[in-house]
């Protein structure tokens, strides 16, 4: 039936899908989804994070029959989701610091084990400063001793809370507060930048994925599958800000989904170490569709552009193309 | 639990903070009219029967079909379907098979005698209907149902007027022209066979009638001065064409000669290929001008039927015809050229078009007659109230599409003009154009080739030439629609709005914002595959 | 019952007989006998039901802390020195969100130049991150005091810190009388959190407040340190009841009947002061001690009540605050203010250095005969200290300091004394 | 009370002497403070640890700068550290880990006016490797303290052998211990 459908029906890829049945439809078309990033938050119009965090989760929710607790890095997503004296958040919630948020959640989870509580699950979840950068002794602590958490981490390549300053997971040529576009190498520098979904594969723990908000049922199918294991997992969500790409708001998603069809973002997912499937791209596009909707981006076009730079960055997508085998058989 | 003071919260308590006031547009849901739809002369609304054909609820497709055209199972046939020229689909892969589904629908029916409402009540109203062709049939059955007594008059002896003088068997086989016209009577259009109008203010005086739809084909052959000897084998197009109909075929011998460029004259050159002929067509113009549809011209090629453009014909007689050969000149056109050539013909067929036989309207006053038609207002009423008009009669291009467009059109207007109010038509929505849709969403699907009969087959009988698509492949083609301006309930906007600010009300009743909360990211706008939602600007 | 055992492994013993629930550990000098105990105890099953997580740094060990107790788990984690500054940030946020974590810091110096050896410099660091803080003299009182802190965190929401000396105490072996676990189990109920993350009762917890409400929350977490005022003495007594002897309370005098010099200090170098002290009562002269046992909060009014007949007080200080002086001695101030009382500050210790009775015999004496500047440091060797001010003074390019000062010194042999 | 400083080097159980010492002490009801010369020792670097021995509760935390009793695990020391220092005279006590005579090790001089029945030299390394198959001189030297002072018995010393080892480990110190105090004994007679 699944097959059947995704060959035939029209909107295959839309959220919902009258032809399916209930239970084969995605989380976020249910009516009684849990919405557990609720309204009235904080985040810009168009905040990725923002959407990046009710996607996964409400798929974590409905994976555990809502018996979750999450924990939060310090970040947008924590200040947007809980300004005083309100919260956003419909399930139990905790954060503590910047850095620590893989150790919180080993301490929950410890103390449901030593409370014979084992159906109540733990998430931790934070941008990529809090991941990448400064909470990665924690995140590798965690993967280490394969604790029963699965981390999230929403990726917007940058330190937007701050008001946008380079992080580990900055592309090379973006602009951000503390890489302008200035001196011999516009922007952030190429050779830099830290692979996380990689370095958690090399922890050799039972899942890890990279998805993005652009395609809801792989995202919702990679939450539900990491929260039917147990042990440390980890799933690396690309959730595009407008407000620190200089991007419009309305294309948040369009971004994601050209992150992954030009290659620049390859959506896969491994097991104990070793890559098990890989997202193909539909269609493919040239990096520069990808570059040009981003004001981050804007010093490599304008009067005369960067045609180097694009050509370094197009074959940085290629790589990745050939890495993972993101084409279908056959396709261009 | 009393809980420690502001480190500490109650969940989903953000509610209170409305974050709608940041919004300085705002999304709206609309529909828009999709290209099919704006193209088809019949006023079909395609999208919507192709979206419940996608559920498989075949019957529900019909029913919705049938609001605005009686005759699914003809057009599956008859219809040069531009709308599948206009269908965005097109951009993608290829066009959604929207006829061939229809058809399919058309003969679902047919097999299932599914059948039509009979009006919910009498108006006491009675309208006459001249002529049962397409057009008088699509007026008569929409007069009906809006509850008019209908009578039909037709001057020949059977139902489908230029429809089973015009189109050929292996197009259009006549007990599909029959069962759907039989649905009409069978809701109570009365029909009087062999019943010939030559006064119809006297008829309508006499039959006591309200209004009257003037619907007559044009069945008189076009004549040109061909200069020829006696033993000149000289016949008209639409005679052939009807002489099919009979029991004694037509005489035409081996070699046949067709003059003109029309569908007329394809359909009688393949007619005669299928009598064992071997028909030439000689057409004055190039292949590019030719009026005929091409893949009309292409299907004739394929059977054999020769072709020979840039020719006009100057004398024929005793199995000789001679032939001079055209050139087109600075402005396209073609002009003599001296060069005669000679053909061996036994017979020559001219399909130089037809006209309408309008004495039934010498007593009307206040008309207003121009090359060969009546000139009908907005509404379809001739210059004289109370007598509409449409089909071959009025200035308009002529085929059966367009001829049910008008008699549906028509019906309306008689019926408010019979209410002695003036009908309104809905205001067209705004067009759902390509760039208003997000296609990545779309599954990649190309367009299912209908079966077509192998060559030999289709020249040596009068089986039908199209097939057509089973179960599977019809629902298949229906998915393939992008649906285009018309919400489909796809979820993305509940689903894509970082604020959950989108309400989904449940099956079949789409969704609402809650501008409580929306902060006019415009994400829902720019993810809705179908461009069924816009920003409007916020008043401040 | 008694026994003759570390101070670390008699530590270790009370912890567990505290059934805990989650305990984190990272190694460093001189808490390790204490973790390495607690997760023989978890491995072998003689703790029941615990979770003993070796964490990837003091940070992490804070945090899984963190987690632990907001989740409603009963949990312990030590450290010292620089473990002690390499979480201070979650140790404010632990304080922060009112998880009552029970904590030992083996007090012990911080680089750099490096230093194992023990003084207080790590904790009074820690002095204003809202933790209770209390110092036990003997390994008998740091096992008292552990089993109190859990008490004492749980009742007030509050994480508490058990400071004991590093080496002097944590790697002595002496008698201690260890307490049954029926005592124990009587004294100490089972933990109810305040507030838990559950999703039975889902809440938000470490949400950003603003200036609109910062300030109220901050004066709730002086106010909790207040009502432990009142609270410290209450468990001390009830602790008494059950177990048979005294520990914890706020302050301890000694001798301090008609004492017109009061020598104040915190934790095992009480033992030497007393023995001192005697000495010099012996000698007719009028000398008292008091110790404090709880740092934060700090027993402002018990204090000046106990001091208020004396006419000076030497703080004796492990700790030094640089540029001003001592850290104690400025908080006995404050308790002592408005009384004719003078105060001296004695910086000694630093770094182990050992405090000989021969010292606090000549320092007490010149205090007592105002010989002595405001902010003194025990057996400073001011020699060393000019040679490197000249040296300083002469050339750019003097070299690290304390390298000099061990050629100056010649050689790294222990020092006796 | 009663003070005893141990010399010795990293791994030759020095600090475990001290404890061991303490437990021995307890065990007869006295209180013991046993405490290391805290540091970041390694195997062969020179350590020292003390005991405290008292009838009443020890509150005094300060090193133990004028011992009762030094036992020098390794004479190597002599040379390299001031471990002589602070010994009290005529009446303290020294047991040496050694097979030479106190002259030959150059301290005559230093014990001239000594009990001469309170300097031991003894062959603990040697007694240890006999017993337990490894150098360490702790225990043996124990039990000679023991011997020599009567401050603790030897089945105190053995109890509280017994509290630090067991199995083979345990037996073994324990001859070696054992043998240890009836060599002084047996000294001990002979001089008298």
């Amino acid at each position: 039936m699944d097959q059947q459908v995704k060959f035939y029906q029209t909107g295959t890829f839309t959220v919902g899908n009258r032809l399916l049945a209930p239970e084969q439809r995605a989380v976020q078309a249910d009516m009684a989804r849990t919405n557990s990033l609720n309204s009235g938050h904080r985040a810009c119009q168009g905040c990725g994070e923002a959407l990046g965090a009710r996607y996964a989760i409400d798929a974590a929710m409905r994976a555990c029959d809502n018996q979750l607790i999450a924990v939060n890095a310090t970040g947008c997503l924590e200040v947007f989701s809980t300004p005083y004296p309100e919260t956003s958040w419909q399930i139990p919630w905790i954060h503590s610091l910047f850095g620590n948020t893989a150790a919180v959640a080993t301490g929950i989870a410890a103390a449901m084990r030593v409370k014979g509580r084992k159906n109540v699950r733990v998430i931790a979840q934070g941008g990529d400063g809090g991941t990448t950068d400064i909470g990665f002794g924690c995140l590798s602590g965690m993967f280490e001793r394969n604790d029963d958490v699965l981390y999230i981490c929403y990726d917007n390549e940058a330190y937007m809370n701050t008001g946008v300053q380079r992080s580990s997971a900055t592309p090379p040529a973006a602009r951000t507060a503390t890489t302008m576009p200035l001196g011999p190498e516009p922007g952030n520098v190429f050779g830099q930048g830290k692979n996380v979904p990689r370095i958690a594969m090399a922890h050799g723990i039972p899942y890890v994925a990279t998805a993005t908000v652009a395609d809801l049922r792989d995202l919702e199918h990679k939450v539900t599958k990491a929260m039917s294991i147990r042990g440390a997992r980890y799933i690396h969500i690309f959730v595009p800000c407008p407000l620190g790409w200089g991007a419009a708001s309305h294309d948040t998603i369009k971004l994601a989904r050209l992150a992954h069809e030009t290659g620049m973002f390859p959506v896969y997912e491994a097991e104990h170490g070793e890559v098990t499937g890989v997202s193909k791209i539909r269609r493919r596009v040239p990096v520069e569709d990808y570059l040009k909707l981003q004001r981050r981006y804007a010093h490599l076009f304008g009067k005369k552009p960067a045609v180097e730079t694009i050509a370094r960055i197009q074959a940085m997508a290629d790589l990745n193309i050939r890495k993972y085998g993101l084409l279908e058989e056959g396709a261009n | 639990m009393t809980k420690p003071f502001a480190i500490t919260l109650d969940v989903g308590s953000s509610l209170a903070n409305k974050t709608g006031s940041w919004r300085t547009h705002r999304p709206v849901y609309l529909d828009r009219l999709p290209p099919c739809n704006n193209q088809c002369p019949a006023g079909e609304d395609i999208q919507g029967w192709l979206f419940h054909a996608e559920s498989g609820d075949y019957q529900t497709a019909w029913r919705h079909l049938t609001r605005d055209n009686p005759f699914p199972a003809i057009m599956g046939r008859a219809c040069y379907h531009t709308c599948e020229g206009a269908c965005n689909r097109g951009k993608i892969d290829l066009p959604v098979g929207i006829n061939s589904v229809e058809r399919f629908l058309g003969d679902e029916a047919l097999k299932k005698g599914w059948a039509f409402e009979a009006p919910a009540k009498e108006t006491g109203k009675q309208v006459l209907v001249v002529g049962a062709g397409p057009s008088g049939m699509s007026a008569a059955y929409h007069l009906r149902r809006l509850g008019h007594q209908v009578t039909v008059a037709e001057a020949g002896p059977m139902v489908g007027g230029m429809m089973r003088f015009g189109i050929p068997k292996y197009r259009l086989p006549r007990e599909v022209m029959d069962a759907e016209m039989k649905r009409i009577t069978d809701i109570g259009v009365k029909v009087k066979l062999n019943t010939k109008v030559d006064d119809i203010m006297a008829s309508m005086k006499e039959g006591g009638f309200d209004a009257a739809f003037l619907a007559v084909g044009a069945h008189i052959a076009k004549r040109a001065f061909i200069p020829s000897g006696d033993a000149s084998h000289v016949m008209d197009a639409v005679a052939v064409l009807r002489s099919m109909e009979g029991e004694d075929k037509p005489m035409l011998g081996r070699r046949v000669i067709v003059y003109g460029g029309g569908n007329t004259a394809i359909d009688v050159a393949r007619t005669a290929k299928r009598l064992g002929a071997e028909p030439i067509i000689v057409y004055r113009r190039t292949r590019d001008k030719m009026p005929a549809h091409d893949f009309e011209v292409e299907e004739a090629i394929e059977e054999g039927v020769m072709m020979k453009w840039l020719s006009t014909i100057k004398h024929t007689d005793g199995g000789k015809t001679l032939i001079e050969k055209m050139e087109l000149d600075a402005n396209g056109q073609p002009q003599p050229t001296g060069e005669i050539e000679e053909l061996e013909a036994d017979s020559l067929i001219l399909a130089l078009g037809q006209e309408v036989d309008l004495s039934l309207l010498d007593k009307v006053p206040g008309l207003e007659i121009a090359g060969g038609v009546v000139r009908v207002g907005a509404n379809m009423m001739t210059g004289h109230p109370g007598i509409f008009a449409g089909g071959d009669m009025v200035p308009a291009e002529r085929n059966v599409t367009v001829a049910i467009g008008h008699g549906k059109k028509a019906a309306r207007n008689i019926d408010a003009w019979l209410r002695g109010e003036e009908h309104k038509a809905a205001p067209k929505h705004e067009l759902a154009s390509f760039e208003m849709l997000n296609t990545w969403y779309y599954t990649d699907a190309p367009k299912t080739v209908r079966p077509t009969l192998d060559i030999i087959r289709r020249q040596s009988t009068f089986d039908e030439v199209q097939g057509g698509l089973d179960e599977s492949n019809a629902l298949f083609e229906a998915r393939r629609c992008l649906s285009c301006g018309n919400c489909f309930e796809c979820d993305n906007c509940y689903g894509v709005c970082p604020d959950n600010s989108v309400i989904k009300l449940g099956p079949g009743k789409r969704f609402q914002f809650n501008y409580d909360y929306c902060k006019g990211c415009g994400i829902c706008v720019a993810e809705c595959p179908c461009g069924a939602i816009k920003m409007v600007p916020e008043e401040i | 019952m008694l026994k003759q055992c570390e101070g670390s492994h008699a530590v270790a013993e009370a912890v567990a007989l505290c059934r805990p629930e989650v305990i984190c550990a990272y190694p460093i000098s001189p808490q390790t006998h204490i973790v390495e105990g607690l997760g023989e105890m978890v491995k072998s099953g003689e703790i029941k039901n615990c979770e003993f997580i070796n964490v990837e740094s003091e940070f992490a060990a804070m945090s899984v802390a963190i987690g632990s107790s907001a989740a409603g788990a009963r949990t312990y984690t030590a450290t010292a020195s620089q473990g002690l500054l390499f979480m201070a940030e979650a140790v404010y946020n632990a304080s922060g969100l009112g998880l009552p974590i029970v904590m030992t810091v083996a007090n012990r110096a911080i680089g750099a130049p490096i230093n194992i050896w023990n003084d207080h410099t790590d904790s009074m660091s820690q002095r204003d991150c809202g933790w209770i803080q209390i110092f036990a003299e003997t390994n008998q009182e740091a096992l008292d005091l552990h089993i109190q802190a859990f008490k004492l965190a749980e009742e007030l929401s509050l994480p508490v810190m058990v400071c004991m000396d590093g080496f002097i105490l944590t790697h002595a072996y002496e008698r201690v009388d260890m307490p049954t676990q029926a005592q124990v189990d009587a004294f100490l109920p089972p933990y109810v959190p305040r507030q838990s993350l559950d999703p039975d009762d889902p809440v938000s917890i470490g949400a950003m407040v603003g200036p609109e409400a910062f300030s109220e929350v901050r004066y709730l977490a002086h106010a909790k340190q207040l009502q432990a005022l009142e609270l410290i003495p209450r468990i001390a007594a009830e602790y008494k009841q059950i177990f048979g002897h005294e520990a914890g309370g706020l302050i301890r005098p000694y001798r301090m009947e008609g004492a017109d010099t009061v020598v104040i200090a915190l934790g095992s170098v009480l033992g030497t002061i007393k023995d001192t002290v005697d000495e010099m009562c012996d000698d007719g002269l009028k000398v008292g001690v008091l110790g404090i046992t709880s740092f934060r909060p700090f027993p402002l009014a018990a204090i000046r009540e106990a001091v208020k007949g004396a006419q000076r007080i030497v703080v004796l200080e492990k700790s030094l605050a640089v540029g001003i002086g001592g850290i104690v001695a400025t908080n006995v101030r404050m308790a002592t203010d408005g009384l004719p009382i003078k105060v001296r500050t004695v910086i000694a210790g630093l770094g182990g250095r050992a405090i000989t009775k021969a010292s606090l015999h000549r320092v007490i004496r010149q205090v007592m005969h105002d010989q002595i500047e405001p902010v003194h440091f025990l057996d400073l060797d001011i020699g060393i200290v000019n040679r490197v001010l000249e040296r300083e003074r002469q050339t750019r390019r003097t070299g690290p300091i304390a390298e000099n000062i061990l050629r100056d010194l010649g050689g790294v042999a222990p020092k006796l004394g | 009370m009663f003070q005893v400083r141990i010399h010795g080097r990293g791994g030759q159980g020095v600090v475990t002497g001290a404890e061991m010492l303490s437990i021995a002490a307890f065990l007869e009801g006295r209180y013991a403070q046993a405490f290391p010369s805290f540091g970041s020792e390694r195997t062969g670097a020179p350590v020292v640890a003390y005991c405290r021995l008292d009838d009443k509760e020890i509150r005094l935390r300060e090193p133990i700068m004028l011992p009762d009793a030094l036992i020098i695990q390794d004479p190597t020391l002599l040379h390299q550290v001031d471990v002589l220092s602070g010994l009290k005279r005529p009446e303290g006590y020294i047991l040496i880990n050694t097979n030479k005579t106190f002259a030959e090790l150059g301290l005559d001089d230093f014990v001239k006016n000594m009990h001469s029945g309170r300097l031991i030299s003894l062959p603990a390394t040697e007694i240890s490797l006999k017993h337990v198959g490894r150098a360490v001189p702790n225990v043996p030297l124990l039990g000679g303290f023991a011997a020599a002072s009567d401050l603790i018995s030897l089945a105190s010393v053995v109890a509280a052998i017994k509290d630090k080892f067991s199995g083979k480990v345990a037996e073994g110190n324990i001859a070696a211990a054992t043998e240890a105090y009836n060599i002084v004994k047996a000294k001990e007679a002979s001089h008298a």
